[in-house]
């Protein structure tokens, strides 16, 4: 049976190897969801928030604005395709997915 | 839809945070917590001697309310516990140790507990990998 | 209760000197005591515990060999591990304490699709 | 005794939300407040400590900022940032919290040779 | 030479095995330990309550015997121990908690005890980072 | 006053960054001892081990042998340039610098 999967990731792109790693085994219909210091991941200009871009379209990004915010991340220079999300939306999104998988 | 939570990481640990954050947001929004499970680092929120700087938010207090208020089984795994020097008062007895630092409504238990939340949840999540 | 779900769990993050190492087998053997199948996927630093010769008691720790090698006897047969994390480190399958499947990355994202509980230690 | 060593404290690992990050500055205070003269070089996931406008409130820690503003009334002056970490993150020196000396890996290999003692945290 | 020491990693952590082959290697070679210091998760060093599996080494019991064995300044970095619910007696009557999990020989104190070695040492050697 | 200086590493170069800041910033007549998981970096035909062989030549490198042998590594396979030592030649080394920098 095969099923859908989000993947949640915490770790900064920069400091672990996680990051890539899911980037390396995500398929085509699953979503990724970058909470704590994952959303490092979209500092402007980095390899990090371009290996996002490429990502094929099929794959939903996401990512927790609070903890965006709070690492002065500034939410105009986000990729557009990456949609803000609070936690009530986040369990909305864990719902939706077959199954979540915490890198 | 029923969620089992697991954290792994402690209270010094943002995820101590977050996994709260959504433990709360999952009953708010109508769904049941079947199962919280406290494994590795995150055995230490089950101890009732962490004193936190006033301008700082404890956790640890946090969590107890949380889980007090809802009536949630939260299980830390005994094993993780017992390294970690979190006993309660039967294990502080069964080891010998003078005191206990933990107790209701926190349960120590065994992994099975986290197996049987897996097989059982409609949906799990961990927190701080 | 859907008692039969097959779990796959991804060792991806301890080098064998963690005690966390330890912890993941732990819940692998946890599983299969109680007759939950479960799979098993070293990744990245989770793939050094599988390197031979690891005279670990020069460090005063446990070998973790005879956890790994229990994990058939308590019916955990599908063990899978990451190319990618092996050449990274230099290493080639074959020579491992025990058996593992080499997968890589599209393999790897089939196993998470068709596995229905997928946990990452 | 040489109570007038130069020390040099490497914060390089902790982005500001790890309780470690306070940690670390904790200790340029506390050596600063016992007259060491210290200086700070943040290096790594370290540098993200000086972005501005983080508002931390919203997960519900302090600043990291008013800890950083700090330093400076303490006497801690010689704040050091490294270019390679920032270019990494693709930030540029010059719109942070507190003023930093943006140094190559040349520089840094300088100046910790040229102090006295010398922490990473 | 005299060497201060400060580790940063929790017992379950190799470095917490690590800084005391090294502080035994210290005195064995004749030298002189000025102070010890724990600081972050290894203030759980301090903790009586920890109870390891038999057949896994308990590195908390060997430190304090270690420090016991050799009369050596041992401190606790008072801030991190509390957050991280290490308190001793003085500490759990100030914060008025039931029990407390640590004592002798761990001396809880500030962080200016490892400027001051840093200081004062020939040399410092910091593990755990 | 220029000082000479022991790098000592303890993480994975696979998994961690500072193996890679160090080796920017060391300084030819410093030297670098790999401990604890940090011995990962002898691993054969890795871009850690080859980093390593490219470093001066005035820079020498240490390795604690039984993290080395506890983790696996064959000793025979270790670069000729990495000396394996003990704790009580680990004291010495400190000695031998002026002071140590743990990453």
């Amino acid at each position: 049976m095969r099923s859908t999967l989000l993947h949640l990731l915490r770790h900064a792109p920069q400091d672990d190897t996680h990051f890539a790693t899911s980037l390396r085994v995500i398929g085509p219909e699953q979503g990724l969801l970058l909470i704590e210091d994952a959303v490092y991941a979209l500092l402007p200009r980095t390899s990090a928030v371009n290996a996002m871009q490429l990502l094929p379209a099929s794959i939903r990004l996401f990512a927790l604005e609070s903890d965006v915010l709070a690492r002065g991340l500034a939410i105009d220079d986000l990729p557009q395709r990456v949609s803000l999300i609070d936690y009530p939306d986040m369990v909305e999104l864990c719902t939706r997915y077959d199954k979540v998988l915490s890198w | 839809m029923k969620f089992a939570i697991a954290l792994l990481a402690g209270p010094q640990d943002p995820a101590a945070r977050s996994a709260l954050m959504f433990a709360e947001a999952v009953l708010a929004g109508g769904h049941q917590i079947s199962r919280l499970f406290f494994y590795r680092d995150a055995v230490h929120l089950a101890s009732t001697l962490g004193v936190q700087p006033q301008d700082e938010c404890d956790l640890a207090r946090r969590w107890k309310a949380f889980i007090n208020d809802n009536g949630l089984d939260a299980v830390v795994c005994i094993a993780a516990a017992l390294r970690r020097g979190i006993l309660d008062a039967a294990e502080a007895d069964r080891w010998e140790r003078p005191v206990a630092n933990t107790g209701e409504p926190w349960v120590l238990s065994g992994l099975g507990q986290w197996v049987d939340a897996l097989q059982t949840a409609d949906r799990a999540v961990t927190f701080g990998t | 209760m859907e008692p039969d779900l097959k779990s796959l769990l991804v060792i991806s993050r301890q080098p064998p000197t963690a005690i966390a190492a330890r912890e993941a087998l732990d819940l692998a053997l946890a599983a299969a005591a109680f007759g939950v199948p479960v799979s098993l996927l070293f990744m990245d630093a989770g793939v050094l515990q599988l390197l031979p010769g690891q005279e670990s008691t020069l460090i005063e720790q446990k070998p973790v060999a005879s956890n790994l090698q229990a994990l058939p006897m308590f019916g955990v047969e599908d063990l899978f591990v990451c190319q990618h994390s092996l050449a990274e480190r230099g290493l080639q399958p074959g020579r491992f304490i025990i058996n593992c499947k080499a997968v890589d990355s599209a393999e790897i994202a089939t196993l998470l699709e068709h596995h229905d509980q997928v946990v990452a230690l």
